[in-house]
């Protein structure tokens, strides 16, 4: 696994070597096709503060939007590296927001105990928000420019992936704001 | 008698894969199927020692499903 | 002028800036890239699941009882890559049915080996209680996906008792479709086993001889193969929230030596006479022929099977498998589990049922006037019109570290039926039952 | 803050022969570890319930360090460094983690345009930073700067693991391994630490990398050396994630006619930079981020105020 892992990241990093004016292999979307985020405006009550809060609040900030339910393995993966980005990339204005899709609360909330996330967790129970956002697998990841556009989209949460999601973060805070 | 049930089982096969198309969940509905439990072999071991008795006691054996189910995450 | 001037400086400036940002932006991401890229090596969260459980079966009236212990261990690379690794043995013990009828005389039979014999009190089932063996199975299994759509497993196997050797691959491959509510898969497996009987491989339909002294006995082959190709299409398909279903087609042949070496047929005298029904004597003694099947078979089959979760949580899980083959053996099977769920342990009772017609060769005995025009006969109770019925209960507990216990109490009882015979045949019990108890201990680490 | 223990580490794992670092109490759930590496103090700060997996992280953070300092060493004889430089003029497969570094520093020297150059370690035999007036000749640094130059390398990013070396030519990773260590040594820790509450500082001599904040929540608070009076801090940074490096020519200059001579080399000119600042502290998302902009804003000279504010990276500056 171990030695497995490292030639496809030498040949990622290497491959974007080719693209002289940037350097990241991740698909980001180019800012003249990317579409606005959905329901950007849509309140949902957070864990942290019981506050109904919506994506717009953050705007101006790259924010990492994660869509999880407590029942999906590799969202439980996922929790200690997104706060971990949350920390790392905070002073740079990332918000990292999950969106909760458990239709059982109780059920995140045994989840959320024991995870303690580091990053803004809201509720949609009742799923108002992945249909448009177009969740289609168990997390998925989708990153918002400073601007509300979706930039980038990650299915699933792969450990062997998480330099080019990081890549891609990276990349969105360091895009001047205008 | 028994080429009719085999005619009937083999035309069942296409129905069922074309049905599909309406049929299913989204994949933040999977709560209850992503239980180890909805797996379809749940308990792989007692399964093989099950199927172990079956095949050493009776003529048939074998055909049965292959693990299925699951999250389906990402 | 100067306002011009004041002008190109800003541009140069603004120029200056983006550019600057640039190279923090590639240094940002270069850094990244650098600190995270070798973060691999000490990232692996790799885990282990343990699934362990150990049967103890046994058949009434002293017949076959076996141990098996079976553990297997599975290392989790991400969520769906997986590589499995599970050892089983058993060791059986006791006496199985030879495949002769019971007699209204004392029957004696010549051990497998040819180095012994035998007695079957009259009117008894014949058993052959030289029965014993221990074997050892290894299977490993990788499975991983290929991307978002299609996944793949590939395995194999190997088990070794005394007389018997099988060595296996297999492989699977899935498509996914309709967001994954539907999954297809086609499944491969092949096998090559060898058998090298006890005494050797005996010749089909050939009187049984007294000992291995017998040329019988001194010209066999030691060993005999026989190869297997498994096909399975299957399809799964998630029908709500609650319930899940999976529908299958499979074909499997086999090939090569598929006859039981140590099963044998009685040979009823239909002359009439004193003896009619009675044990036919060829050389002053009872004639018994090796059995012989055919070397090749055709299976195939139907198999439905579908888990529903109720809005108390509990689960039935049921299935049917309709499977025929060219040797005219056609069988239904239906099992249902309905598990009740409480906190954090289960109850689960179990129902299956079994019933099979017989094959084309399948005689309970054979006749003096034309026994010696067969071309396949067996005895082989297992051959013959049976149904089976389990009856079983499932205790299982959750423990709050995720480990799992579970015992499960399973009876199971068999009838055969058929031909009742002629003469002084038909006083005797031709189709004796089987009840036996399976008892199943399990621990899920 | 009482001394707990040492940690003993093996010796095959300590190939410099540095003494055992020691763990420290500092509250309760507190601790401290403190150690050299790469001629500098070095300590690693962490808030953790358990004591266990404390000293197991410390334990392979502190072994991480001294295989990075062993490894990239220029005094050794028997490691990575010395065997890169024993093939000259002809191809070597270089490992995967040199690799990496390479592929880094291929982007830091076109970012710069020439300025970070990890070939230009040998302009400074032709340099003493004593403090003193005595400026190189001319020529002595003409002739240095023949075997100067990332370009000169038989190197290619697309096939980053081979390299062709020329005869003369140095490479020096000393300008980024301590912050690359750092940047490790948080990884290592973060790694061991995954399944429980922790927050984690590590710092080397100034280069530091946080994992967040603190567990009551507050920031780091952290003292950035002021240049003339080394003893007292002078710029208290609130530190709640990330990482911050430090250079600066605070000890190492030359004095001429006036002008100081920062030890900082312009590897274009093979000439000491003038006027720069005293030092240069940034913050990153990473260490070796935060280190290779504050070398950058050096080799700016009078320009280090202008080029820090263009970035929009949060930094601290003396002069």
């Amino acid at each position: 696994m171990i030695k497995h892992s490292k030639p496809i990241l030498a040949a990622a990093i290497s491959s974007c070597l080719l693209i002289s004016s940037s350097l990241w292999a991740t698909d980001i979307t180019p800012l003249a096709s990317a579409k606005a985020a959905p329901h950007q405006t849509v309140k949902l009550p957070e864990y942290q503060t019981n506050q109904n809060v919506s994506l717009d609040m953050e705007k101006g900030k790259v924010i990492l939007v994660d869509f999880w339910a407590s029942w999906c393995g590799p969202c439980r993966e996922s929790f200690p590296w997104m706060t971990s980005m949350q920390a790392k990339y905070k002073d740079q204005g990332l918000k990292v927001i999950a969106i909760n899709l458990d239709q059982e609360k109780d059920q995140a909330l045994d989840f959320l105990d024991e995870f303690k996330p580091g990053f803004s967790v809201l509720f949609d129970s009742q799923a108002e928000l992945p249909e448009d956002f177009g969740v289609i697998g168990m997390p998925t990841s989708f990153l918002i420019d400073r601007q509300g556009n979706i930039r980038a989209t990650h299915i699933g949460f792969h450990q062997k992936n998480i330099d080019e999601y990081e890549s891609a973060i990276a990349k969105l805070l360091a895009e001047k704001e205008e | 008698m028994r080429r009719i049930i085999h005619i009937v089982g083999l035309l069942a096969l296409p129905i069922i894969v074309s049905g599909c198309s309406d049929l299913g969940v989204k994949p933040w509905e999977r709560d209850v199927l992503a239980q180890q439990e909805m797996n379809l072999i749940s308990d792989p071991l007692e399964s093989s020692l099950d199927d172990h008795i079956y095949f050493s006691k009776e003529a048939s054996s074998g055909g049965k499903g292959f693990g299925g189910g699951g999250c389906g995450c990402n | 002028m100067a306002g011009k001037d004041l002008e190109v400086v800003a541009v140069a400036v603004t120029k200056k800036t983006h550019k600057n940002r640039e190279l923090a932006q590639l240094l940002t991401a270069a850094s990244c890239a650098l600190i995270s890229g070798l973060s691999q090596g000490v990232n692996a969260a790799d885990s282990w699941d343990v699934d362990s459980a150990f049967l103890l079966y046994s058949e009434s009236d002293g017949r076959v009882s076996a141990a098996e212990p079976v553990i297997s261990a599975t290392k989790n690379f991400d969520e769906e890559t997986k590589l499995t690794f599970k050892i089983a043995a058993d060791t059986l013990t006791g006496a199985s049915p030879n495949g002769a009828t019971a007699s209204d005389h004392v029957q004696t039979f010549t051990s497998p080996s040819g180095k012994g014999s035998y007695n079957a009190a009259a009117g008894e089932q014949p058993l052959d209680d030289t029965f014993k063996d221990t074997r050892i199975a290894l299977s490993t299994n990788w499975a991983a996906p290929i991307n978002r759509d299609w996944a793949y497993g590939v395995g194999g196997y190997l088990s070794k008792e005394h007389d018997y050797q099988s060595l296996g691959l297999n492989g699977s491959l899935s498509r996914y479709l309709n967001q994954k509510n539907t999954t297809l898969t086609l499944g491969l497996n092949l096998s090559n086993d060898t058998v090298n009987p006890e005494g050797g491989v005996p010749t089909g339909l050939v009187q049984v001889p007294l000992s291995n002294s017998d040329s019988e006995f001194t010209q066999r082959s030691d060993s005999e193969n026989k190869n297997l190709v498994d096909a399975v299409f299957g399809v799964t398909q998630v029908i709500n929230r609650s319930t899940i279903m999976q529908f299958n087609y499979a074909l499997s042949t086999s090939s090569g030596y598929l006859t039981d070496p140590y099963k044998i047929l009685s040979v009823i005298d239909d002359n009439a006479g004193a003896n009619f029904g009675g044990n036919f004597q060829s050389g002053g003694r009872d004639l018994y022929l090796y059995e012989k099947r055919p070397d090749s078979r055709l299976k195939q089959s139907i198999y439905w099977q579908t888990k529903h979760q109720f809005e108390n949580d509990n689960i039935l899980d049921v299935s049917y498998r309709y499977m025929f083959d060219d040797w005219g053996v056609n069988s239904h099977t239906i099992d249902a589990k309905y598990r009740f769920r409480f906190d954090n342990q289960y109850l689960e009772p179990q129902l299956r049922w079994y019933t099979q017609s017989k094959a084309d060769f399948y005689h309970r005995y054979l006749n003096s006037s034309d026994y010696s025009s067969a071309d396949f006969a067996s005895a082989d109770y297992r051959l013959g019109d049976l149904d089976t019925y389990t009856l079983g209960l499932k205790y299982g507990y959750k423990f709050a570290d995720e480990t799992e216990f579970y015992t499960r109490l399973s009876l199971y009882h068999q009838e055969s039926s058929g031909d009742k015979g002629y003469g002084k045949l038909t006083t005797q019990e031709l189709y004796p039952g089987l009840d036996a108890a399976m008892l199943i201990v399990g621990y899920k680490f | 803050m009482n001394l707990l223990e040492e940690l003993p580490i093996d010796t095959s794992l300590n190939p410099s022969n540095h003494p055992n670092p020691s763990l420290w109490q500092v509250n309760e759930n507190s601790y401290q570890v403190q150690f050299e590496c790469m001629a500098s103090d070095c300590s690693i700060l962490i808030e953790c319930k358990q004591i266990d997996l404390v000293k197991a992280a410390a334990n392979s953070a502190v072994i991480e360090a001294w295989r990075i300092e062993h490894k990239f060493s220029r005094y050794q004889t028997d490691n990575t460094f010395a065997e890169i430089h024993s093939k000259t003029d002809i191809i070597q497969t270089l490992d995967d983690e040199t690799t990496q570094l390479m592929i880094f520093a291929d982007h830091a020297y076109h970012a710069s345009q020439g300025l970070f150059d990890i070939t230009s370690g040998i302009l400074r035999r032709g340099w003493h930073f004593d403090g003193s007036n005595n400026l190189p000749e001319t020529s002595t640094i003409k002739e240095l700067l023949t075997n100067v130059g990332w370009a000169k390398l038989g190197w290619d990013p697309s096939n980053p693991n081979q390299l062709t070396l020329p005869k003369g030519m140095e490479l020096d990773f000393g300008g980024i391994g301590k912050e690359y260590a750092v940047d490790k040594m948080l990884l290592v820790i973060r790694k061991i630490l995954s399944q429980t509450t922790s927050a984690i500082l590590v710092n080397c001599g100034g280069d530091l990398a946080c994992s967040g904040k603190r567990l009551n929540g507050e920031s780091w608070k952290v003292g950035i050396e002021a240049v003339n009076d080394q003893t007292k801090a002078k710029h208290i940074v609130a530190l709640s994630s990330g990482a911050l490096a430090t250079s600066g020519d605070s000890r190492r200059f030359l004095l001429k006619d006036g002008i100081r001579y920062s030890h900082i080399l312009n590897p274009i000119t093979g000439w000491a930079i003038t006027d720069a600042p005293r030092s240069v502290t940034v913050a990153a998302p990473t260490c070796i981020n935060a280190g290779i902009i504050s070398t950058l804003a050096l080799l700016q000279g009078t320009e280090a105020e202008n080029f820090l504010s263009s970035l929009n990276m949060p930094h601290w500056l003396s002069r």
